[in-house]
Formats: structure tokens, C-alpha cells, sequence
């Protein structure tokens, strides 16, 4: 309002500073300048800057703790910065709430939060102010019409009636995925939207997001993977500590170029050297039965990580729950170091006996956000740091100190909240958790999701230190690449049973895809 | 107020210049009796020049009985209970004994005991009498008749009232419909609880009632809604005189027809005169328990009572 | 869309496509019911019991009419509950809307000042409990708490800590009125509880509130006015609670300020019962009508039967665990 | 591992012993010490109006002995919402035990067995609902509401609705006898909060129980039987409940089933206040014992003053709402 009639007077300041960015980089359609953003003593933006365009899409990377996803809620409304200035369309504009962001066509599907478990698949494509309405009473036909369409664009054919809570974690993500589109969003940003994806949602994703480009959305698009970014990718912004790095075109750029300024230094090769595995089996399983999981038989030797792969849904997850006893087995046995485990055993038996899982869902299963790192790390340890029922601060010091040394987790003290911590820090608190108990089989679900590049070779160095250690790592994860590249072996899962298995050294993607697909025989 | 007096236990002192010292508490200044009481104490005390000091409980003994043994361990000359049971404050007597002082109490149970110099309540069995003879002179004799006992365990006073009346009725011929007394639970709810039971017992009884013999007003109008609701044409008794029941019995068309006074400002006046005596010279009264009579209130003299929720006004 | 009858309309995309996702099993279903089979099974046990007066109209009018006002209160309970929060003031509030309009009527005000200032009175406490969670942030449960205590001690200051009664016929036939035999209370209980129903069903505040309840960060990072929202849902439930509040006086032809506040207990247990009927186990009305029902026919029925009022107590307890434990069953996970 | 300054500024900081990221402002901390500022507001206050009284020994003592029993109290309901959960049935369960100790004694039992059997009632009370919550998966709330129901009922036949009196001397100094002039339930209540205290904060159930109250998903696949915590849990509130209903017998000398009922409502309103003084937001001790302070203070001072009794209700309410309002401040965000 005030910039239409400003004019008409001397140009004040305001935009007198605004003028030359803006005819030099023409019309952006949302420009975030300076920000900073302070939290209980982090400086989580300092000089942070975003500029997007209509009719682009625009990649924000950087690597774990960045500042990105802060970012994004600063120009969202969900934060108010403490400093910088937003400019929509030109205007400047502050955001009062989530609301008012999306008001202005300003629309982010955020990292950590996507459904309602407890209402319609329906209502969780349409929720909020897109909910089909006429003077506050809610058309569940137009509801269901709409949602539909909107799913379908993402080829996903879900029940509308059913409730989120039932689906599985993809179809979960897709349902956000598609809020986010439901909203004819004028910008929309997309916080990691594939990292619990596998290859068939994100393509249906990546069709979606070109056709909106086309259409004048802009978009920004949050990616550890990189692979991705190239392919869909205009322009990109690297992030480093809260500060703006660079902004430039992807096509004048290269991986390397761009992994080497988001860590501010070269990385070295991805995954280390293989060659690790011994002879000694550490855990065979045989006929095992569960839910979704069946007659799954495989052994593992100490050194060795075998990878899992598989469709979402193919019951890697559950196999690695059975193992760790966090879901029970209807048959078969498993027998970890010589010894057989009771059938009834659950997680307290199965760390005793020496197997540990690093969860798929890291901030519903992996840490209490509430508690402090310390906390967290005590909390798989309580029988180990404790003598006839009392436990010891001092060896609880001990193995957070060693733990939070060794994963060089980024905090700035052990009694730091962890739900104040990054993604990848999160994941290395779980990590230091587990890994205090000495495991001899480390069952690691999905243990790079949503982490950076920097940190997942940090992780994969780990992996194969604790292979080399004598560890038996059990590792599942959606992405091909590194499955073939963190892993000794590769077992590959097909609707609960194991379809495919492959020695990583000479396997290729195409040979685990068929498997992934159930076709056994291209061998 | 003064905070003297560590003259604990020295009895009568009327002739030293130091002002009597009385320790009063109810634990129901929440029903409109105990307002009333803690409100005529406060005057007469003052007209009687005591130095007194008021302790109001909400029936919450734990926050009641350590603040009366306090003020006890202050040093008094007399204690003035009202409307507690002896029941609920034997830690208060307990430490009344060890300090010597007597406790003076306005109905403090059903029964005599030791715990107190005096107490001065209504006289159970003439209420109970009082109400079963109406009922009995209203549905002409009690042979066969059904009649419903609604009592209130935790009260004692309409406890024993009603084990009585139904002690009675049973002796008169009459059947105690649903075999024993009723019991309601909380006060709080006595009135739609006993609405119930009655609707309830109506219904799966239809013209099973004769009468229905309540403890007390509050419940008692419960169940006389009960009655008429259900089309019955059984009369029901309360106790208290409390102004709706009054009205109720004035209005010639409730099924509550008697309720009963008690005479709780001559009572007050009894104990009250008993601690001026024993202020004077230090005699303790001769017997410890008095239970005094109490009036039948019927449509005949209902317009003469007044009701106990606005004594003093 | 006309093959569907079910409730969960867009079934159909079942056939059409791969779901991942199995369905419930029967057994399963059938589990979920358990409070619903408690509610049959309470019914036909006592009707085997006392044929000739269990199922009788007088004897189904008499439940109804009993349990009218526990369900005004459990709806309104129940809007605080979906969305994910508590009122543990309800039933003061009643009772000091009971009391407010009781103390009017007393002082020659008209039925409807009374009636009017006793309804603005539930609403202004529901809007207070609602900025004192939405807005201040305070936890449901000691906000209420805290404001139950002063509410109640509020109550005892309009009645002066007595009975008020003599009211006139216009405001007692709120309460005691009957239209073809049944008394007035029940058709507004049906009233109110069908409206709640649908606003939680149709309207899009209904609709906020359930996803603010199912998880209030997403439901506000979806652009829901998180904050209006839950205010919306205290002063809703102050209101209906003021509404239940005024019935209850006029029912009772009295007001004082404990009346009914057993109504709290029983609303918490009626929302807690009919949240087990559903899949999603959220709030809901229908349930909670099922968990009123259950109370309403346990009461009625072991007074029928002529069990001591103790015993009723210690059975009333064990009938709700048996009730939830059945419908429990199915979430059991190791 | 080698050093990589850039990527990880605080981790050597750590190593070091030198935190270069300050902790929490000054202000902060006030802030999150409201609910101490308060008690300290209202020691001031009534200080001031009645400095000749208020502060004297005598009153402390008074104060002390008013609130050692729902102290007891009110730890029981901690450690149950350590773990997430809420126990409704603890006064129920006071009561109960302390009719149990009543009846016996009244029976002409010795005080050992009186003692004992109660106890034994608050263990087999608090295992039962442990059952029912932690392997029934029954929600703490409405298990132990139902139980409550069934518990007060079991109360009254215990007492036979009476209030049970005349215990030996042996039974009533447990509550009235004295040390050094001190009432013993104070010592108690001191004993019984410090070992809680050194449980919650030593032991391996301890840290179980915060680890469940955190996240019972994390916690379960952290090697931690969350069953057995929980059951643990509400066993020891069942417990501490039923030895604060022996000594709320014998401190009034009778017993009967409604009993310091009121003890339910403070004691989670303790708890909530509590919970404000920390920064996890997470039931601990110390913030219970503020919170027990804080009502036994106000419900004191109140009576000191004069103040009647309704208007006290009033007051205490707008108190626990200030108080928890002036530490919420911290937490608001927009
Ligand atoms: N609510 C919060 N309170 C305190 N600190 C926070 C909060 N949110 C984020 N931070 C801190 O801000 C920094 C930036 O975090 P942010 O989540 O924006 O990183 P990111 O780039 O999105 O990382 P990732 O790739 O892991 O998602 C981190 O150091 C993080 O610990
Ligand atoms: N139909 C379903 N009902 C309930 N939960 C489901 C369902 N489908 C999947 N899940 C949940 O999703 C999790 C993952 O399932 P599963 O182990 O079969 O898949 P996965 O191969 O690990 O694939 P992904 O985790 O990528 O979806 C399971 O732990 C399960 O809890
Ligand atoms: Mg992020
Ligand atoms: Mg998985």
C-alpha cells in the first residue's frame, strides 16, 4: 500500500535501498534480506538472503544446521526475525503468522511436521483455509473432489476416508506434499520434501513441481540430495552458519563446487573403503515370520555391513524392529553370537545380547526433544551406568563426554535441549546413544535421512570404523547409491520377503531396481 | 487481636483483668446454619467481652484441627465447637485435655461422651418419633404401609436419625421398601440423588410408596419431586425447617408434608450460658449431654417457624 | 460416489489402485465397538433382570430424563476435549449459572434477565478459561482447575452459601415441562447435542478444532488461528455448561453452588468411554452420547435392581474399567 | 577424528571446559521463577499485613502441619506424572487406607496390623492401576477415575459411611506426636519427599520414569521396560498415598471415606506449579514442594487475615493463576 503512492514523493530510503537489487535482479517474487535469528544462544541466522523468482526453481542448501529450515520460518511467519526485512512482490511485508504468509501466497511444507494422524486423508490435503467452505460450513463433497485431484496429480491413489495415522510414512509425506500444492501457492517452499521418498514418489514430486514452474510458482526447493538438485534445480543458494554463502545458476555449477563451499572445505571421497568383514558370524536369522515381514533367513559376520533395500512399505523397517525387539516375531529365530535369543526377548534382552537400533523416525522414536543431550545419551545406558539400581553422574559424564566427542556433535553444551539441535546432530545424539552400549550388531534405519553431505560421509565413516571394530552393521536405507556405496553386501526386500541379494562391490542400481520390484530372476 | 494468655487451663478468671479467652471453630460455615452460628458468636462475644478467637473449617479437618491446636497451644480459657462432630476432632480434644480446657459444643454428636464439659444437640429420637407419628397419622396407621428411608451415612445426626425412624417403622408394621435405608453419597448432590433413587424405585415399583422418610430438607425435596413427578401420592418427611421446605409444606400441593425444627438458637444460648458460668466461678455444667426437643413442623404451624436458613435475620 | 453408503466415502480408490494400508480386520472392528457391546450388554442384563420395567417407556424417559443434564455438560466437555484440551470447570460453571439466574429470579428479575445474564455468565467464564489457555498459554488442566476453584467459590457468594428456590413457572417449566410426555430437558439435551454434533462435523471451526486436537504445531503451520480456535472451543463449552447450569436450576426448581458437581467426574468418564468408539480415538459426540447412555443405564439400572448405593459405587467403577478395557484391546502393542 | 573448527564451533569449546555460548539470560530465569517469585510474593504479603503473626514459629509449625499431609500427597501424584501419566485415585486411595487402619483399630486389631493392612491396600490400589494403565494400555485417566469411583465406594462400606474414631494413642502420635516440638507428619512428609527426590533423580527407575514422561516410544526402544516402570510408577503413588492416608487418620485422631478428598485437586495443582519452575517443564520434587508451599501459604495467610471463606475460594483460584501465568510468560511464543 504505502509503496503504490510513495511515488509520488522523493524516494525515501526505503526504497531508495531497495531500487538497485531489485532492477538488477529483476522482480523477485519473495526476498528475504539480512535476516538474523537468535535462539537461546544460537545464532542460527546471521545475514541470511533469499531471492527467489517467479517461474524458478530454486535450491537452498547448506549443510546440517545451516539455518535453512530457520529460514524458511522466518519467511513464513512462524518466526519473527530479529532482524532483516521481507519483501513480497516488491512490497515489503511482515508476516504476523503462518497465516498471513500464506495470505500473501507465501506456502512451506516444513521439515519436521506433516500430518494429523487422527483426521481424514481428505481433510489433511485441504486443511486450514483451503478447506472447501461456505460460510463456515464445510462441503465434504467438494472436500473429497479436491483432495483427489490433488493426490492424483501425485499419482497417489490413497483412500480419502482413512485416517493419516494409518498410512505409511510415504504416503504420509505425499499427503502433505500434496497440501502444500492445494494451496495455489504463489511461492512454495519445499523443506526436504523427499527424504523419506523413494525413486517413484519423487519423480510423480519432480513432474508436479516443473509443471508448477511453468505455471510462474516459485519454488524453493530444500535438498541434501544432491543428485536431485541438479536435475530440477534453476538456481541454487548455499547457506553456511546462518550466513548467505552464494546464489547462482545450477548449470554454472558443479557437486563438488557446490559440497566444497557448503562445507567450506573439500570433502573427500563420499563413502570410505570397503574390506572390513571377517569370517565370524555375529547374527543369523532363519524363517523369520511377522507382520508384513516373511520366512526372512540371511546371517551377518562381524565386520561386514549389509545393506537393506527395498519399496517403501516392503517391511525393512519392521525387519530391523523384529531384531532390535521392539516388535515381536510370530516365528523363526534369531541367534546372535552363537546364542539364540528367546522368542519373547525385547529391546532390554536384545541390547544385553549386543544388537542396538538407530530408528527410522528420529524425533518420535530416536531422542526426547524435551531432554537435554545428556539425558538422551543416559537414556540406552541406565544399566550400564548404574550399580544395584543407583546411578553414577560420573559415568554417565563419561560416556556423553566420549560420545559427543567422537560424533562431534555441534552444541554448545550436553545440557542443551535436543529439540534445539539440527537434523544431523539429532541423528548423532541417537547415534552416541547406541553406540555406548557396545554393540556387536548396530541396526541403523534409514541413518543418513534428511542429513547433509558433509555429516553422511561423516556417518558412513563411522559405519565403517565400527566395522572395522568388529560391528556388524545392518543398515536400510531408500537410496540406491548409498546403499550400494556404504555397504559390504546388499539384501534387497519385496513385499516382507528377501527378493534379491547382491554383493555391493559389483552391484549396480539397474540389478537392485528389479529386485526392489520383485523380479527375482535377472541374475 | 490481642495474643495474650498463657494462662492455659486456669479456669474461671472473671475477677483478673485479663479478657476471657474462647477459641470458637465450626467446620460448616459453609451451609447457612454454620454462617449463622459464626455470626451470633462473634456478637455475643462481644457482648460478653471474650477475646475470641473464630476458626472456619469448610469441613477440611487437615486445614481445621492443627489451626485450632495451635491457637490451644496459645493458651485459652474455653473452647466453643459448632456443628463438628466429636468424631472428626478427636486430635482437637485429644490436645484440649492435655491443656486442660473444656470444650463447650453446640451439636457435637448424638451421644455423651467425654469430650466435652458440655454439648447440647437435638433430641434424635424425639425427631425421629415426631416425623414417623405424622406419617403414621397421615396415611392412617403404618401396618403394611411401604415407606423409603433416605439417610446420609457420614452426617451422625441423620445417621442415627434414621436407623431410628426405620427401627420404628419396622415396629409399627410398615416395609421398608428396598429392605434397608437408602444411603445418599455426597450433600452435595443429596438432592437429585435422592430424586433418583425415588423416580427409580417409583418406576420399577409403580405405587410402591406409601411415604418416604428423608434425613434431611435438602434430599427430602428431592424426593418429594421424585413422588410427584412419578404420579405418586406417597407424602414424605424431612428435618432441618429449611425455608423451601417450609414453603414446600405451606404450598398444600408438595408430597413433603413435615419437616422439623430444631431449636438451634436456645441451644446456642444453653452453651453459651454455661461458658459465662463457667467463666464466672468455673462449674462446669452437671450433665455433659442434653439433647433437647425439638418442634414438628406440619401446614398447621408452618407460617409460625422460622426457618433455619434465615435465623438471625 | 453412490456405491459408497459406508462412512468412509473414497473407499472406492481401494479397488482401483494398490493400497498398501490393510483395512481393519472384523475382529478388530468388532473390538472397537466393545464400549458400544458394553452399553448392549448393560441394556439386556438388566432387562433380563427386570423385564416387566427395565425397557418400559416411563422407565426409558426416566434414564433420559436423569441424563439430560450430564449430557449438556459432556457436550460441552467434549468440544474442549477434541480439542485436545480439559474442562474441569464445567460443572462449577453450571452451577454458578444455575445460581446466578436462581439469585435473579429471587430478586423479582424476569425469566428472561434471568435466563440471559445466566447464559452470558457461562459464556464469560468459557471466554475467560479460553484466553487463559489460548492466549496465556497456561496448561487446560491447571487453568480450569484454578478457575473451577474461584468459579465455585463465586457461586457460594451469589447464594450466600444457601438453597435458592421459589422460582417462577416460566423459568421451572425449562425444567419440569413435558411436550408428549417427555420433559423438556431431554429435547434440548438431543438439541444441543445434534447441534454440537454438527458443528463439529460441518463447520469449518468443527473441523479446526479436531485438527488442532490430532496435532496443534501442524494444525498451525497450516495456517489454522490456532490461538481463536481453542478460545472458540472454552467459551463454546462455558456457554452449553451455563445452558446445562440453568436446566438444572429449573429442573431442580433450585439453585445452589454445588449443585450437579458430580456432573464433572461423570462428563470426563462419558467423553473418555465414547473416545474408545472410534477409530481415530478422539473425541466425539456420538460417543460420548454412548458413554452418557452407559451411565445413565448403570445408575438406573442398579437402582432398579436395589444394590446399595456403596456397592453401585465400587460397581460403577469397575463397569467403566470393563467398558474401555474391551475397546482397549484392539490398540494393545507390545 | 581430526579437529575441523569451521564445521563444529561449540564441540571443542566443550572439551575445553569453556562454553562460548551463554546459558539462559538473567531474565529468563526469573521468568522461569515465578512460581518461587510468587511464593515469595505472597510469604511478603501476608508478612506484611500480619508481621506480629505470620512469620512467628508458631504459625510456620501450623502451615507445615496443614500441608504435610497433602505434601505426602502430592508426591505419590508426582511420580506418577514423571512418567506422563495422572493418578486421580490417590486422596480415594488416602481415604481408603485410612479407613482400612480405622476399621481395624476400631476392631480392637493392634496398630501394626492396622498399619500394615493399610498399607498394603495403597500397594495392591497402586498396582491395580498400574495393571490397568501399563498393561492394558487403559489411559491413566480414565483408569484411575474409574478406580477412584470404586475405591471412595469401597471407603464407605469400609466405614460403613461413618467417620471410625478413638484410635490407641500408639495409632494417633503417628500424626500428633511430636519432636523437638514439631508435629512427626512433618517429619514425615520431609522423609518421604526426599527419598522420592533421591529416587527420581539417583536411580536407574528414576531416570526410567523421566525417560517415559519424555517419550514413551523412544524410551521403549532405549532398552527401558516401560511396562514395568509404569507399573512401578503408580504402585509407589498407591503406596506413599495410602501411608499419607494413615497419617491423615491418625493426625485427626478418625477416619472416614471422603477424607482430605480435596487432596486430589491440590495435589496435581502442586505438581502443575511445580512443573513451572523447571525448564523441561517436567513434574520434579522440588517444584511440587514450591507448589504444595504455595497453597499451604495462601490457604493460611487467607485465614489469618480474616478473609471469608468464599471469597478465599475466590482468591486461591486467581493465585494458582497467577502464579503459573507469571512463569508461562517464558514459554510464550507466537
Ligand atoms: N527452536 C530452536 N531453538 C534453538 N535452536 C534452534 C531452534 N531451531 C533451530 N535451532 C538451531 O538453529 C540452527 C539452524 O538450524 P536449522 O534447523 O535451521 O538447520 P537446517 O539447515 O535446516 O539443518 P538440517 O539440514 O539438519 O535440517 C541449528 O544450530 C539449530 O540447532
Ligand atoms: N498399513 C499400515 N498400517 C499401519 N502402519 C503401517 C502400515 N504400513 C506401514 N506402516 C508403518 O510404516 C512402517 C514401515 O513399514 P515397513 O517396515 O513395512 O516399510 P519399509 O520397508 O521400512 O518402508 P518405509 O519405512 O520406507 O515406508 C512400519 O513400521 C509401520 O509401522
Ligand atoms: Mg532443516
Ligand atoms: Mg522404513
Amino acid at each position: 500500500m504505502t509503496l503504490m503512492t510513495e511515488p509520488a514523493e522523493p524516494a525515501s530510503t526505503t526504497t531508495a535501498a531497495a531500487a538497485p537489487a531489485a532492477a538488477a535482479a529483476g522482480p523477485f517474487a519473495l526476498e528475504a534480506r539480512d535476516v538474523s535469528k537468535h535462539f537461546d544462544g544460537v545464532h542460527a541466522l546471521r545475514g541470511a538472503q533469499l531471492a527467489v523468482r517467479p517461474g524458478e526453481i530454486h535450491a537452498l542448501l547448506g549443510e546440517n544446521g545451516a539455518g535453512k529450515s530457520t529460514l524458511i520460518k522466518v519467511v513464513t511467519g512462524v518466526y519473527a526475525p530479529d532482524g532483516g526485512t521481507l519483501v513480497r512482490d516488491g512490497e515489503e511485508v511482515q508476516f504476523t503468522g503462518v497465516r498471513a504468509a500464506n495470505r500473501a501466497g507465501v506456502v512451506a511444507l516444513y521439515q519436521e511436521l506433516s500430518i494429523i494422524p487422527s483426521i481424514s486423508v481428505a481433510e489433511n490435503v485441504l486443511l486450514g483455509e483451503q478447506m472447501p467452505s461456505r460460510g463456515g460450513i464445510v462441503s465434504w463433497r467438494s472436500m473429497r473432489q479436491r483432495a483427489r485431484v490433488h493426490l492424483e496429480r501425485l499419482n497417489q491413489r490413497i483412500p480419502l476416508g482413512m485416517l493419516a495415522g494409518e498410512l505409511s510414512p510415504v504416503q504420509q509425506t505425499m499427503v502433505s506434499v500434496a497440501r502444500a500444492l492445494a494451496t495455489d501457492a504463489k511461492v512454495l517452499i519445499l523443506d526436504e520434501p523427499t527424504a523419506s521418498l523413494t525413486d517413484t514418489e519423487i519423480r510423480e514430486l519432480f513432474v508436479v513441481l516443473r509443471s508448477l514452474r511453468d505455471e510462474g510458482v516459485a519454488i524453493v526447493y530444500v535438498s541434501h540430495r544432491l543428485e536431485e538438485v541438479f536435475e530440477l534445480c534453476d538456481r541454487l543458494t548455499i547457506m553456511r552458519n546462518g550466513s548467505h554463502i552464494t546464489t547462482r545458476d545450477v548449470s554454472a555449477s558443479t557437486i563438488d563446487e557446490v559440497i566444497s563451499t557448503m562445507v567450506g572445505r573439500d570433502p573427500g571421497s563420499l563413502y570410505p573403503d570397503r574390506g572390513t568383514a571377517t569370517e565370524q558370524v555375529t547374527i543369523s536369522v532363519s524363517d523369520l515370520q511377522g507382520r508384513r515381514v516373511k520366512d526372512v533367513s540371511f546371517s551377518a559376520r562381524a565386520g561386514e555391513v549389509l545393506g537393506i533395500g527395498g519399496l517403501a512399505g516392503s517391511g525393512r523397517s519392521e525387519l530391523l524392529r523384529i531384531l532390535a525387539g521392539a516388535q515381536k516375531q510370530t516365528s523363526g529365530t534369531i541367534t546372535v553370537a552363537g546364542t539364540t535369543v528367546s522368542m519373547r526377548a525385547a529391546v532390554p534382552q536384545m541390547l544385553e545380547a549386543g544388537v542396538a537400533l538407530v530408528p527410522e523416525e528420529r524425533r518420535s522414536q530416536g531422542v526426547v526433544l524435551g531432554a537435554t543431550i545428556r539425558d538422551n545419551i543416559a537414556l540406552a545406558n541406565i544399566p550400564t551406568v548404574s550399580s544395584a539400581g543407583v546411578v553414577s553422574g560420573a559415568r554417565i559424564s563419561t560416556i556423553v563426554e566420549r560420545g559427543m566427542r567422537d560424533l562431534q556433535i555441534k552444541a554448545h553444551s550436553p545440557r542443551q535441549p535436543v529439540g534445539e539441535l539440527s537434523g544431523g546432530n539429532q541423528q548423532k545424539v541417537v547415534l552416541a546413544k547406541m553406540l555406548a552400549r557396545r554393540p556387536k550388531v548396530l541396526l541403523m534405519d534409514e541413518p543418513t535421512r534428511g542429513i547433509d553431505v558433509g555429516t553422511k560421509a561423516e556417518i558412513y565413516r563411522l559405519i565403517r570404523q565400527l566395522a572395522a571394530g568388529g560391528t556388524t552393521v545392518i543398515a536400510v536405507s531408500s537410496e540406491l547409491p548409498e546403499l550400494i556405496g556404504m555397504s559390504d553386501r546388499v539384501l534387497i526386500m519385496h513385499e516382507g520377503r528377501v527378493s534379491g541379494e547382491v554383493d555391493a562391490a559389483d552391484a549396480d542400481e539397474e540389478v537392485l531396481l528389479s529386485y526392489c520390484y520383485g523380479k527375482a530372476d535377472v541374475r | 487481636g490481642g495474643s495474650s494468655g498463657t494462662d492455659a487451663g486456669s479456669g474461671g478468671d472473671g475477677g483478673s483483668g485479663k479478657p476471657f479467652k474462647v477459641i470458637a471453630f465450626t467446620s460448616g460455615n459453609q451451609t447457612p446454619i454454620g454462617a449463622w452460628w459464626v455470626k451470633q458468636v462473634q456478637a455475643d462475644a462481644k457482648a460478653n467481652g471474650w477475646d475470641l478467637t473464630m476458626i472456619q473449617g469448610d469441613f477440611d479437618f487437615q486445614k481445621m484441627n492443627p489451626q485450632v491446636e495451635s491457637a490451644i497451644g496459645q493458651g485459652a480459657d474455653a473452647i466453643f465447637d459448632g456443628y463438628t462432630d466429636v468424631a472428626s476432632i478427636s486430635s482437637i480434644v485429644t490436645a484440649a485435655k492435655d491443656s486442660d480446657i473444656p470444650i463447650f459444643a453446640v451439636d457435637a454428636g448424638t451421644e455423651a461422651n467425654d469430650a466435652f464439659a458440655l454439648n447440647v444437640t437435638s433430641n434424635q429420637q424425639g425427631i425421629a418419633d415426631q416425623t414417623v407419628q405424622e406419617i403414621s397419622k397421615q396415611l392412617g396407621g403404618l401396618q403394611g404401609k411401604n415407606v423409603m428411608v433416605i439417610g446420609h451415612d457420614p452426617h451422625p445426626g441423620i445417621r442415627m436419625r434414621a436407623s431410628l425412624a426405620e427401627a420404628e417403622l419396622k415396629k409399627a408394621g410398615a416395609n421398608i421398601a428396598g429392605g434397608s435405608i437408602q444411603k445418599v453419597k455426597s450433600p452435595a448432590t443429596g438432592r437429585t440423588e435422592a430424586l433418583a433413587l425415588v423416580s427409580d424405585y417409583l418406576t420399577a415399583n409403580p405405587g410402591g410408596l406409601d411415604a418416604v422418610w428423608v434425613g434431611w430438607d435438602d434430599a427430602a425435596l428431592g424426593a418429594a419431586q421424585g413422588v410427584s413427578e412419578s404420579g405418586s401420592k406417597a407424602i414424605v418427611t424431612g428435618c432441618d425447617a429449611s425455608s423451601e421446605a417450609i414453603a414446600a409444606i405451606q404450598s398444600g400441593t408438595s408430597p413433603l408434608v413435615a419437616t422439623v425444627e430444631q431449636p438451634w438458637p436456645s441451644v446456642n444460648k444453653t452453651v453459651e450460658d454455661a461458658i459465662l458460668a463457667y467463666q464466672k466461678d468455673g462449674t462446669k455444667p452437671s450433665e455433659t449431654f442434653d439433647a433437647v426437643d425439638t418442634t414438628l413442623v406440619t401446614k398447621d404451624n408452618a407460617a409460625s417457624i422460622t426457618p433455619s436458613d434465615k435465623l438471625g435475620s | 460416489m453412490t456405491a459408497t453408503p459406508t462412512r468412509n466415502p473414497g473407499i472406492e480408490d481401494t479397488s482401483a489402485g494398490v493400497l498398501a494400508v490393510p483395512r481393519r480386520s472384523l475382529g478388530q472392528r468388532a473390538l472397537s465397538g466393545g464400549t458400544v457391546l458394553a452399553l448392549v450388554a448393560l441394556v439386556l442384563f438388566f432387562f433380563a433382570m427386570r423385564p416387566d420395567v427395565f425397557l418400559t417407556f416411563t422407565n426409558v424417559r426416566n434414564i433420559l430424563y436423569q441424563v439430560s443434564i450430564l449430557a449438556i455438560i459432556a457436550v460441552a466437555q467434549t468440544v474442549v476435549m477434541v480439542v485436545g484440551d480439559f474442562d474441569l470447570s464445567v460443572a462449577a460453571t453450571s452451577s454458578l449459572s444455575g445460581s446466578v439466574a436462581g439469585a435473579l429470579l429471587t430478586a423479582g428479575q424476569s425469566v428472561t434477565v434471568a435466563v440471559l445474564a445466566a447464559v452470558a455468565v457461562g459464556l464469560a467464564i468459557g471466554l475467560v478459561n479460553g484466553l487463559l489457555v489460548a492466549y496465556l498459554n497456561l496448561s487446560a488442566f491447571v487453568a480450569t482447575l484454578a478457575s473451577m476453584t474461584s468459579i465455585v467459590g463465586a457461586a457460594y457468594l451469589v447464594t450466600q452459601g444457601t438453597t435458592l428456590f421459589n422460582f417462577p413457572a416460566g423459568f421451572t417449566q425449562l425444567g419440569q415441562g413435558r411436550l408428549l410426555n417427555i420433559p423438556m430437558p431431554v429435547y434440548l439435551a438431543v438439541l444441543i447435542a445434534l447441534v454440537a454434533w454438527a458443528v463439529l462435523r460441518f463447520t469449518t471451526i468443527g473441523r479446526s478444532w479436531y485438527a488442532i486436537g490430532g496435532n496443534v504445531e501442524v494444525a498451525r503451520l497450516s495456517g489454522i488461528s490456532v490461538r481463536r480456535s481453542r478460545l472458540l472451543a472454552f467459551t463454546v463449552a462455558g456457554l452449553v455448561a451455563g445452558i446445562g447450569g440453568i436446566l438444572l436450576a429449573a429442573r431442580l426448581g433450585s439453585s445452589s453452588a454445588v449443585q450437579g458437581s458430580d456432573n464433572l467426574m461423570f462428563s470426563v468418564a462419558a467423553v473418555f468411554l465414547g473416545m474408545t468408539v472410534i477409530r481415530s480415538g478422539a473425541a466425539n459426540l456420538g460417543g460420548t452420547v454412548i458413554g452418557v447412555a452407559i451411565i445413565g443405564v448403570m445408575s438406573n439400572g442398579l437402582n432398579i435392581l436395589g444394590v446399595n448405593s456403596y456397592v453401585q459405587q465400587v460397581v460403577t467403577g469397575i463397569i467403566i474399567i470393563a467398558a474401555v478395557t474391551l475397546s482397549s484391546l484392539k490398540t494393545r502393542s507390545r
